[in-house]
């Protein structure tokens, strides 16, 4: 049991980890604002999340555990409002997004 | 070489002081200028907590499993310090605000600009 | 109702964050929850249906790990296209009909599609959400409705 | 470094509404960097402060005035100067403190051990962060208290009532 | 009563005569009489003291320790007595004829005057009376700044300028020169009390003594050797009684007082005559008295002209002092008290002229003489006092110094001397022609006598000229008691 | 039983004091509470001083933990003396500031201000009073917060601005003071002053500790206005309302100056006497230059108030000047002086302030003539000024005396004169007063000005006849200043 | 009247309750780990302002009345002056805790906790003042 | 393990800021306050069991909750121009925006 709560545990941080630094990469590659916010959102809250609920199998069934899933939640409820809030005040504000010419096959662009 | 490695964060916090006392100094921008001072007094904390780290240690919460803890009052001082700091930057935006309501401008060349015609 | 349902969560939040178990700390903890749902209700006023959506918790079992499961579909899909040397993306702004009934039902759905890597709710107003999505791809998944259907289905548990 | 980088960023920005966003990531870096010099308590203030308070407390200032900084009329050597002689005293002084984490040095043996030692005998408080703070140096947060309270009625006296029309230098003499 | 509480008392007087002149603000005539009063009152004092000095005593009093080491102290000795008696009799005189004066040309902020006029003289007997160079210093200082408003008394513009130029000369030399003096003798003789043979005789080198004496020589404005004479005609702007006091009863004289005072009992004459360290003074005083004289000689405004005469004559004392030999000292106290009757007829006379004929130019007084024969006549005898020729007290003083500069061999000296009378017969003995001699131009005003307080004022100054010749008992046996001579 | 007390109740009343006052609703209220409180101030002070002349210095254990784990406070005469200067300050201008800000402030802010006040009072109590170099750096934010609000409610807005830099200057010279006691704290591990003099002798001769002096000279120079940091003062002083600029000017920059000498001399004065660096001649260099370049300043200054408070510059050069000549005649100078410009500077202040209060501006010009409608405040004003020029009978003269003394017993002639001439200085500007009040004519517009009221004027007099009767009474002043000298020196 | 700010205002308002436990947990916890009077000051100022921000100026108002939070701005200060006031009562010196109770050590506890308190009263009201004030100030 | 999930950590931190840094609208630099925010806490929590005491999460749900505030903050702010009332909040003055 214990064994199993660590490999998994393991697995959880190495994925977190790995979806992590690709949000984070997402972040300076992508072209635009808009755009960047999805790549922020590999990151923040998925991938910092999984590295969470991976030190939450670390941590077993303890106070530290609690400790980290409120913390879970709490990334999950704030997150979006503030990537919401983010790109509504962008659009407000006149950042035009970068779209793809409607129609075309845009998904092998 | 050993030696700037131990010697790293004595790098960051003059390198931090010199920027913020720069910006305090050389902007123009009255906001600019407090946000400078915030960054000159924060060059401060490391200069305080660094040295009191053992390498280690933990935290001074005293719990069971350990006995090398970090040096308490360089944090206690330091408490004290972001206090002041942050009382210091409100009081000194309250100025601006009142600045601008009187000069129309935070830039500092205009105000002085300013002062023959109140 | 909510009051005593908030003030039991209150104290249990407390009990696991404090996990210590001294007289006094519990019965400052037990203070402390009551002064907060005082506080929260009287006069912050938020402590209504919106505030404290007690009544939701039934159908999260449901709703929550299906939402997951979607997050970490896409969020593989956008890695992939981040890695990819081409950057294959084609961003796109779609609106999609929301059939909440309430704020929070479409608070849920809303959120729910930010949280989902590749898609970003934009504007929300009363009967549809403008989505910024990545990709084509994404845009047209959010189209079959699907997370629209589940999200009214938690909503609508009550 | 990271430190270093946002500070030089925060030097650089003009339009200050990013200043207040790179302000953020300055404190929540510094914050960081506090905890792993074990500092807890310190790092939590300063993610307090650096993060919440002094954030609302720019963007009110900022409503208040304007968002962007005026190109400087010129480069000034002087304070450049004045700042580098600052930073090459520390630089000076702090070569020879002793070495980093170093148990040897003397902060680690004069006063602070008892506050580790007795501490639990003395105040029965586990967090010795707290029991210096709040009862061997309590004066020092008597008086911290008070600046807060300070700051707090000076900023009160300086914005709460009637605002008064720009431009004007206050009561007729 | 003793005599050290008879010199505070006589010190209190013109302070307490300043308030209450200044609570009779408005009642001219209750204001002259409080003068008048406090004036007699206060020679009356002073006169008291003489038989105690004369008979060798030297009544003493150190009422107040500013610090440690810092005494406001007084000692009444034979040139202090000297010195005061003539002050504050001329007070006296002067008040008379400053009631005339003002009145006649309706001058205002009397009551001011008036005030200021009683410190100053409060002020003039601490100098007279200071045992120590601190006493001295202070006294000096209050002289200066009571002064002050007397000086700008007009409020013009040019009055104001001068009354800047007074301040500044005076008290910058004071305290740039003479401070610093007074603290190296401090510092030097641990300590600045008055001692008969000098407190600084053996401690210092010659050349050490010869720098003191310069600063102290220089940093006494008030005894206006040149260069820093230039206060002295600017002052020139004030009312006559104003000069009268600037010249002849307080303020000049308190300068040569402090040379002579200093010259005896701080550096000590046996002590200058032995290292030679002065010698130079007598160089400078010389060069003063014959180049104001010139300079007197060329000024038609006649307070001017006056106003040099007494920078030369000034330069007499100090150049007396400078032989360093007892006589020559003695000649000094003299020439004090002469030259204290003698100018300020010469003033009196000059204020009369300007009040009843609106003159101020030595060129318009022809034939003046005939229209004010009692003010002509009194300054013809304050000229031959300038002179110094018989029947004025100048003759005794000049007698004096050229008995002691022949007796010391100091050529120089006597041939200042004798060059500076036949300058002073220049400039005076044209004026005193004219007045007589020469006829009125016409279409003049048609004027008499000054007001009646003013002519007998300078009459009884131009008495005592005379008198102080013909009776010079006092002043000459205070000299040589000063002196050391039996 | 309370008289064990008195160092802590010293700080404690005016800190309780200031938020009680703070819930006060009418102005009339805070004014009568500020000035209850500020009354038993120098009782307080004086009281401490007397038992350190008795007893010697005191040392008083806050929360009953011992130094160096607790906070000391520590008096011995410096400090005691210190104190009494601030709190008779702060008594003596309460009864005028009644009538001074009702007419520069709205009432609404009355109650606040004298809240600000109260703590500004507390803060420089507290950094007088206290044994511990970082507790000093807590008052002394206490005490600089407050006093950039009492700048900044100056009737001008350019009290805004002088206020902001004073802000700026204030803050990086607490932050160089923070950083000079972190170095000698690292290099030591103690913050309680005695126990640092004790220490540093351990650690003599380590950069650290050049450093850390360094950098609280210049921090401490800043808040001193050690000439050429002095450049914020003049603004403020100008733009600040009258009893501020005179409460400020009077304590503010002592304090400061008190600091330097405890550091200068109780801490590292034992490890490295002051003649080993190279510090004294720069030091001497400065104050001569604050000396005659702040006198001359202030000569051409038309403003009134600037015109002081560059004159606050020069004598504060004399203090410093005193402090590098590093004598027992010196210090005794220099600390006799730190009071006596207390007295007269505070005096000078006020009495401008009641000119402002009549005129508003004043300016050399404004007062032309008015001597004669307002004669008491412009005797008052004859009696500062000679004080400030060195008049004997004043305490200016005082002050001057010793720090002749101390440069001639060093055999600098030079000095003795350049401290003698500079008086000279001083008579040129306050001679421009004088001579603009007493003897130019009144323009027509002044006519309706007037005496300031009796409860301004009766503060203002209360220290001009202090600068006399200190003047005159020099023992009590100078003896206690020598004894203090003779603590700090560590000789007996 | 629809809010426009949907997201964000429900959201918060299911996180308000939790945030201010959050605060006052740090409060009494401060003597056990990391955390004390003013970090749990700042937090609840932090939902006050919060409330403020998404819910606007007057609505902070009534929660949270501008007298109120000046009086509690120098209440603080005064309930850590006091009790430094009653250690000097109880016999002690100032500051004292080791006289509040019998037990030295209790004294200390109980001392702390009050300071505490009184930390977290002023850092608390002040926060919430000076975001009124200028939150206040562009009307 | 925590080390390697910590190193990865930085590495996200490192380009976090400087997409920060690089701009070039005031709302990359917003997201990317935002974003270390997140990557702060996330640290915090796995430098805690890096070091063995990982109680000390409270310091991260601190952050956590005032990330949420600031960057409320400035962003109801950034559309409103105030940190006031919702109901005058169009016609409040907006400051510029600088892209
Ligand atoms: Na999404
Ligand atoms: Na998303």
């Amino acid at each position: 049991m214990n064994l199993v709560a660590d490999i998994l545990g393991w697995a959880f941080i190495a994925a977190g980890s790995f979806f992590t630094v690709v949000g984070a990469f997402g972040l300076v590659r992508m072209p635009d604002l808009y755009t960047r916010l999805h790549a922020s959102g590999v990151l923040d809250p998925f991938g910092v999340s999984l590295i969470l609920i991976g030190l939450m199998f670390q941590a077993g069934l303890t106070l530290v555990t609690v400790k980290l899933a409120f913390l879970v939640v709490l990334l999950m409820f704030t997150s979006p409002v503030a990537c919401h809030a983010l790109a509504r005040a962008a659009l407000h504000r006149g950042v035009k997004p970068l779209l793809d010419d409607k129609g075309d096959a845009s998904s092998k662009h | 070489m050993a030696g700037a490695v131990a010697h790293f964060g004595n790098w960051v916090t003059v390198i931090l002081m010199v920027i913020g006392l720069y910006v305090v100094l050389a902007r123009g921008n009255l906001i600019k200028k407090l946000i400078g001072l915030s960054i000159f007094q924060t060059s401060v904390y490391l200069l305080y907590v660094g040295p009191g780290k053992i390498l280690g240690g933990t935290p001074p919460i005293i719990a069971e499993g350990f006995t090398v803890y970090a040096n308490p009052l360089p944090h206690v001082l330091i408490l004290t310090a972001i206090v002041v700091g942050v009382a210091t930057l409100a009081l000194g935006l309250a100025l601006v605000v009142r600045i601008h309501e009187a000069y129309g401008t935070i830039e500092e060349d205009e105000v002085l600009g300013r002062e023959g015609d109140s | 109702m909510r009051h005593v349902s908030l003030l039991i969560a209150l104290s249990a939040f407390w009990l696991l964050l404090s996990g210590v178990f001294t007289p006094f700390l519990l019965a400052a903890g037990l203070g402390s929850a009551l002064l907060v749902v005082w506080f929260t209700d009287r006069r912050m006023k938020v402590l209504d249906l919106e505030g404290h959506p007690v009544h939701l918790t039934r159908n999260a079992l449901t709703y929550w790990p299906w939402l997951l499961w979607e997050i970490v579909k896409s969020g593989w899909d956008v890695s992939k296209r981040i890695l990819h040397p081409r950057l294959p993306i084609s961003p796109c702004l779609v609106r999609v009909a929301t059939s909440q009934k309430t704020d929070v039902g479409r608070v849920i759905y809303a959120n729910s599609i930010t949280l989902t890597p590749g898609t970003i709710s934009l504007e929300l107003s009363d009967s549809e959400i403008l989505v910024h999505a990545l990709t084509r791809e994404g845009a047209e998944g959010l189209a079959t409705g699907d997370m629209d259907r589940r999200a009214t289905a938690f909503e609508a548990a009550l | 470094m990271l430190l270093v980088v946002t500070a030089l960023a925060i030097a650089r920005v003009r339009n200050l509404f990013a200043v207040v966003a790179l302000g953020g990531i300055y404190s929540f870096l510094m914050a960081l960097a506090l905890l792993v010099l074990d500092a807890v308590d310190v790092s939590m203030t300063e993610a307090s402060v650096g993060a919440g308070i002094s954030t609302v407390l720019l963007l009110g200032a900022l409503y208040l005035t304007r968002v962007d900084e005026a190109m400087p009329l010129r480069f000034s050597v002087a304070p450049l100067i004045v700042a580098l002689v600052a930073g090459a005293a520390l630089l000076y002084g702090s070569w020879d403190l002793p070495p980093f984490g170093d148990p040897a040095g003397p902060i680690h043996h004069h006063v602070a051990p008892r506050y580790l030692n007795q501490v639990m005998a003395e105040t029965g408080v586990p967090n010795v962060v707290t029991a210096v703070l709040a009862s061997y140096r309590g004066f020092d947060t008597l008086g911290e208290t008070t600046v807060i309270f300070t700051g707090g009625i000076g900023v009160l006296l300086l914005l709460k009532g009637r605002r008064r029309r720009r431009g004007s230098g206050g009561a007729a003499p | 009563m003793s005599g050290a509480a008879t010199m505070l008392l006589a010190m209190a007087v013109p302070l307490a005569g300043a308030l209450l002149i200044a609570l009779s603000h408005g009642r001219p005539n209750q204001r002259e009489a409080v003068t008048l009063v406090t004036a007699a009152v206060m020679f009356g004092l002073v006169a008291s003291l003489v038989p105690e000095v004369m008979a060798g005593g030297r009544p003493a009093t150190q009422p107040w320790t500013v610090l440690p080491g810092l005494d406001l102290q007084f000692v009444l000795e034979p040139l202090g007595m000297l010195f005061a008696l003539v002050a504050s009799f001329l007070w006296i005189v002067n008040s008379i004829y400053s009631i005339g004066y003002m009145r006649a040309n309706q001058e205002p902020r009397q009551t001011s005057f008036y005030v200021f006029f009683a410190l100053a003289l409060s002020a003039t007997l601490g100098i007279a009376f200071a045992g120590n160079l601190f006493t001295l210093f202070l006294f000096y200082e209050m002289l200066t700044l009571s002064t002050y408003p007397l000086v700008t008394h007009k409020r013009t513009d040019e009055a104001l300028r001068a009354g800047r130029m007074y301040l500044l000369l005076l008290i910058g030399s004071s305290i740039v020169l003479f401070l610093p003096a007074i603290v190296w003798v401090s510092w030097a003789a641990g300590t600045t009390t008055f001692a008969p043979g000098g407190i600084v005789a053996g401690v210092l080198t010659p050349g050490e003594t010869g720098w003191l004496l310069a600063l102290f020589a220089f940093g006494i404005g008030k005894a206006a050797i040149m260069p820093m004479h230039r206060w002295l005609p600017a002052a020139m702007v004030a009312p006559t009684p104003v000069s009268a006091l600037l010249h002849a009863v307080a303020v000049v004289k308190a300068g040569v007082f402090s040379i002579v005072k200093i010259t005896v009992y701080v550096v000590g004459v046996d002590n200058l005559a032995r290292v030679g360290a002065g010698d130079w003074l007598v160089y400078a005083a010389g060069t003063t008295v014959i180049v104001a004289s010139l300079i007197a000689l060329a000024q038609d405004n006649l307070k001017r002209r006056l106003a040099y005469s007494t920078v030369s004559q000034l330069s007499y004392v100090v150049l007396a002092a400078a032989i360093f030999t007892p006589v020559s000292i003695v000649a000094a106290a003299l020439h004090i008290a002469a030259h204290a009757f003698g100018k300020i007829t010469l003033f009196f006379a000059a204020g009369s002229i300007y009040t009843a004929a609106h003159k101020t130019e030595v060129s318009e007084l022809d034939g003046i003489g005939r229209r004010m024969p009692w003010t002509m006549g009194a300054f013809a005898i304050g000229a031959l006092s300038m002179i110094g020729v018989p029947p004025a007290a100048g003759f005794i003083s000049k007698w004096y110094m050229a008995g002691a500069a022949l007796a010391a061999g100091e050529n120089f000296a006597l041939a200042v001397i004798v060059l500076s009378t036949l300058l002073n017969a220049a400039y005076f003995v044209p004026i005193v022609y004219a007045a007589f001699l020469k006829p009125e131009p016409a279409g003049g005003p048609d004027h008499g006598e000054a007001p009646w307080p003013m002519v007998v004022a300078l009459v009884a100054t131009a008495a005592g000229t005379v008198l102080l010749f013909l009776l010079p008992n006092l002043p000459l046996s205070l000299a040589r008691q000063l002196a050391g001579l039996p | 039983m309370i008289a064990t007390h008195l160092p802590a109740l010293q700080v404690v009343i005016p800190l309780l004091a200031a938020p009680i006052c703070a819930m006060l609703r009418r102005g009339s209220h805070a004014w009568a509470w500020a000035t209850v409180v500020s009354w038993t101030m120098p009782v307080i002070a004086v009281a401490i001083l007397l038992q350190v002349l008795e007893g010697g210095t005191i040392s008083y254990w806050i929360g009953s933990w011992e130094p160096p784990w607790g906070i000391e406070y520590r008096i011995d005469t410096a400090n005691a003396f210190v104190l009494v200067l601030v709190s008779a300050i702060g008594a003596v201008v309460m009864p005028y500031a009644r009538a001074s800000l009702e007419r520069e402030m709205p009432a609404d802010r009355q109650v606040w201000y004298y809240t600000m006040y109260l703590l500004c009072l507390t803060g420089l109590l507290g950094m007088a009073a206290t044994g511990d170099a970082f507790n000093v750096f807590v008052f002394m934010e206490i005490a600089s917060l407050s006093s950039y609000v009492l700048i900044a409610l100056g009737r001008d807005r350019r009290a805004l601005v002088a206020a902001y830099q004073y802000l700026i200057v204030g803050t990086i010279g607490a932050t160089f003071y923070v950083i000079g006691v972190g170095f000698l704290y690292v290099m030591t591990g103690t913050l309680n002053i005695a126990d640092l003099a004790e220490r540093l002798p351990l650690v003599e001769n380590q950069r650290p500790v050049f450093v850390g002096l360094a950098f609280l000279t210049v921090g401490l120079s800043l808040k001193l206005a050690l000439f050429p940091l002095h450049f914020w003062l003049p603004g403020a002083y100008a733009h600040a309302p009258s009893v501020a600029t005179a409460f400020l000017a009077a304590s503010a920059t002592k304090v400061a100056i008190y600091l330097m000498l405890r550091f200068f001399f109780t801490v590292f004065g034992a490890s490295y006497p002051l003649a080993d660096l190279a510090i004294p001649a720069l030091w001497i260099a400065l104050s001569l230059a604050a000396i005659v370049l702040a006198s001359i300043t202030a000569i051409y200054e038309n403003d009134v108030k600037r015109m002081l408070a560059f004159s606050s510059v020069a004598q504060i050069g004399y203090i410093t000047l005193g402090i590098g000549l590093n004598s027992e005649a010196g210090l005794t100078g220099s600390i006799v002086h730190l009071f006596n410009h207390g007295l007269m500077k505070g005096a000078l202040f006020l009495l401008v302030g009641g000119i402002a209060y009549s005129t508003g501006a004043v300016t050399v010009d404004r007062i032309a003539g008015l001597a004669r409608r307002m004669p008491l405040t412009f005797a008052g004003l004859v009696i500062g000024g000679m004080s400030m020029v060195g008049v004997p009978g004043t305490v200016g003269f005082v002050s001057k005396w010793y720090l002749v003394l101390a440069a001639v017993e060093r055999g600098w002639w030079w000095l003795a004169v350049l401290i003698v001439a500079s008086s000279v200085l001083a008579l040129v500007y306050m001679g421009r007063l004088v001579e603009a009040a007493y003897f130019r004519p009144a323009p027509a517009s002044s006519a309706g000005d007037q005496e300031m009221p009796l409860s301004m004027l009766v503060p203002a007099w209360v220290l001009v006849g202090a600068c006399v009767y200190f003047g005159l009474d020099t023992g009590l002043t100078a003896e206690v200043a020598a004894q203090a000298a003779r603590g700090l020196l560590g000789t007996p | 009247m629809m809010h426009r700010e949907t997201i964000p205002r429900v959201v918060t308002k299911l996180l308000f309750p939790f945030i201010l436990l959050f605060a006052l947990y740090v409060q009494f916890h401060g003597e056990l780990g990391a955390g004390g009077g003013f970090q749990a000051g700042v937090i609840a100022a932090a939902a006050v302002i919060l409330y403020g921000i998404i819910f606007g100026l007057s609505a902070a108002h009534r929660i949270a009345p501008p007298w109120l939070v000046e009086m509690l701005v120098p209440l603080g200060v005064l309930i850590y002056a006091g009790v430094g006031v009653v250690g000097l009562l109880l016999g002690g010196n100032y500051l004292d805790y080791f006289v509040l109770d019998p037990d030295p050590v209790h004294g200390q506890e109980r001392g702390i906790f009050w300071v505490e308190i009184g930390v977290l009263v002023t850092v608390s009201s002040t926060m919430i003042a000076i975001y009124y004030a200028f939150a206040g100030r562009g009307r | 393990m925590f080390a390697a999930a910590a190193i990865a950590l930085l590495v996200a931190l490192g380009l976090t800021v400087a997409r920060a840094w690089l701009g070039p609208t005031v709302f990359d630099r917003v997201l990317g306050a935002n974003t270390v925010g997140t990557l702060a806490v996330c640290l915090m929590a796995v430098y805690g069991f890096l070091t063995e005491r990982p109680e000390f999460l409270d310091v991260a749900i601190v952050y956590a909750l005032l990330n949420v505030l600031s960057t409320l903050a400035i962003l109801k702010f950034f559309r409103f121009g105030s940190l006031g009332d919702p109901e005058d909040e169009e016609d409040a003055p907006r400051p510029e925006a600088r892209p």
